[in-house]
């Protein structure tokens, strides 16, 4: 410990404890900073050999590396050697902190983005009106993962034969998604002006305002439990779509 | 009738060696302008606009003599020179309650400020130490911050894309029709709403209008929509329209109910 | 420096010298450990928020943050702060030796670095304030780049008639660029005072900006030979202007 307060910056260096040869105390700092920013940005353990080649002339890699492990030691991060290869790792007693217990962060499939998009877009929208919209069908697992993700939400049922179901988007899509309002979101021009759309855009593609996201329309029913329940009982057949 | 059409007398091989600019390498009007600017070797603030609209007018007088193509937003910008100039070389009358030439040159020259300091602060941008360039990140990550409550990821990039791809994709099955280089009666409106909206007094805005505006393969056009365009606006009491006799001038001037700013922004969002 | 040294793990700290609440500098120093290892275990910045939730109870998250940023200041790997967010980097004046041959980095067209610049001095900026300080019509592509590059987003609507969408930059830029916050941009404040990033130009003094492509809106029919010939009796008589 007292090895690694002594190269500290900051804290004052000791003269007469230094090494036999009266190395530059700058130059010792900067052999140091360099071997740190190697290890530190490489993806694998980096060499011994590669990190003296990189060290200003006439610096040892040997103690350079000695002196930054025993900066680290007990640091929250240390630098742990690997046969001659050096590499930082999470102090041990720390890795409780960043061991991922959180579920791993998947990317919706292009069949999600495609439906989540309907649904922001065209709400409140039937299952029947996204399959039409998409030209196929949509497996009970995309709008599953949708919910799961708590992006997507039941709305309500359309007042029309059948009373199907109508989606709609959650608060927590908009936070997501940044957006202030489902009204927020580009139309027609602005795609188009971003450049996700081309320009030669068919006169008859109408993309709709969205519509807020609370307030059931004129022709909806708001959901009740007995919806619900038998919503999760009807099981529609799933087809993957994608 | 013909005269207005014919081209300036073709003087070609002293001049043409001095055009030694592509217009192909400006971004724009104001990028030509800009550098038109500096070549006056003067701080931005000192600029004499007057000078710069005659220089400006001059390279697309060039321009055309040596029939380059121009893009019409150079010839909508050499027309408003052209404007610009004759209101600072006639003193102001009294009555007139339009912007003066002195503002609408101070305007000019703000713009080109402005456009400046942007290309300075996107080199100084561009030249600072840069994430994976010059600044590296962990290169062994351990973790991953869960940021997201839902345990599922995705950008507002990535939503739009799919969804603007996906809607065009049904739409592919739409024949398109060859576009055809016409002026629209949207266009002209626009374009006599822009250059006629501030002015108080009668003016013979087709020469500007003609001269500036128009390639000759779009001359027709030009004419037939701003025509058209121009008694629709009169119509509407936007605009109107003075006459001495057959075949002399058309004057114009803004209208009893003139097209005010908000009425030109919504036009200029709807033409997208 | 002093702030930083006082809570080193290893140094003796001065009991006297402690925050009024008396914490106990090893909760302290564990506070600091942990919060090292999160950020250095991460390669994107990590939210001061989440930060806080894994630190000790009765820990304030802020001195913890400044006092690691102060030890590391002086190293080759720095601590940064992005936004709310905070990252381990490797310090700039390193880059000629960490740099390698492989590391690509995109190459944005001058257009595309225009803009750019233009929606991080401005925004929130739209589409036509854009095009109205460069004098040109944003090609296609040029936004969309710079949004795939994760550099833009869309930001909201502007609350004018029309609601046009307004955009801005994102923390992957700040992150990218070096910056803490948008107002670290280099110049900002010189030019906010020169009245270049606020100053609209009045609206009466409208300099003309193109019209675009030559493209017939929806309710359009194409002018026809015929229509010229009829119209063209009412040709006005032009004179040359000059």
């Amino acid at each position: 410990m007292a090895e690694a307060q002594r190269y500290l910056p900051g804290l004052p260096e000791e003269e007469d404890e230094l090494d036999e040869i009266a190395l530059d105390p700058r130059l010792l700092e900067e052999a140091e900073r360099i071997a740190e920013a190697l290890v530190f940005a490489s993806a694998q353990p980096v060499s011994e050999t590669y990190i003296a080649s990189r060290l200003p002339r006439g610096i040892d890699v040997g103690p350079v590396m000695s002196r930054l492990k025993a900066i680290y030691a007990s640091r929250g991060v240390n630098l742990v050697q690997v046969a001659d290869h050096w590499a930082f790792r999470t102090a041990a007693d720390l890795s409780f902190v960043v061991q991922t217990d959180e579920q791993e962060i998947r990317k919706l499939s292009r069949a999600a983005l495609e439906v989540l998009a309907i649904i922001a877009y065209h709400q409140p929208v039937t299952r029947a009106e996204i399959e039409d919209i998409r030209g196929v069908q949509t497996s009970k697992g995309t709008l599953d993962v949708l919910m799961e993700a708590g992006w997507v939400r039941f709305r309500g049922r359309r007042r029309t034969p059948g009373r199907p179901v109508t989606f709609g988007t959650t608060r927590d899509f908009l936070d997501h998604f940044g957006l202030e309002e489902i009204r927020d979101l580009p139309g027609i021009e602005e795609l188009k002006g971003a450049g996700l759309l081309s320009g030669r855009v068919p006169s008859n593609l109408h993309i709709p305002v969205p519509v807020g996201e609370d307030e059931l329309s004129e022709n909806e029913d708001p959901i009740t439990q007995m919806d619900l329940e038998e919503l999760g009982l009807l099981t529609p057949k799933a087809e993957e779509d994608d | 009738m013909d005269a207005l059409w014919q081209d300036a007398p073709v003087d070609r091989g002293a001049h043409e060696e001095e055009l030694v600019v592509d217009i192909a390498g400006f971004e724009g009007p104001l990028d030509l302008l800009l550098h038109l600017a500096r070549s006056q070797r003067v701080d931005l603030s000192r600029i004499s606009v007057l000078a710069l609209a005659e220089q400006y007018i001059a390279f697309i007088e060039r321009a055309r003599s040596i029939r380059i193509e121009l893009a019409a937003d150079y010839l909508v910008m050499a027309a408003w020179l052209a404007y610009l100039k004759s209101r600072l070389l006639i003193p102001q009358q009294a009555k007139d309650e339009g912007p003066s030439g002195e503002e609408m040159a101070s305007a000019l020259a703000f713009r080109l400020k402005r456009l400046e300091a942007m290309r300075d602060a996107a080199t100084r941008l561009v030249n600072r130490s840069r994430l994976g360039r010059d600044i590296f990140a962990r290169g062994a990550p351990e973790h991953i911050v869960p940021e997201k409550k839902s345990g599922y990821d995705a950008s507002l990039y990535d939503l739009l894309t799919a969804y603007a791809l996906l809607r065009q994709r049904q739409a592919i099955t739409q024949v398109t029709i060859e576009k055809r280089h016409v002026w629209s009666l949207a266009d002209a409106r626009l374009i006599l709403a822009r250059m006629v909206g501030t002015l108080d007094d009668w003016t013979a805005l087709d020469h500007f209008l003609i001269r500036y505006m128009t390639s000759p393969k779009e001359r027709a056009t030009a004419i037939a929509s701003s025509f058209a365009a121009s008694l629709e606006m009169v119509r509407e009491g936007r605009l109107e329209i003075r006459q001495e006799g057959a075949f002399a001038p058309i004057y114009l001037r803004r209208g009893p109910r003139p097209i005010d700013a908000a009425m030109l922004a919504e036009m200029e969002a709807a033409r997208g």
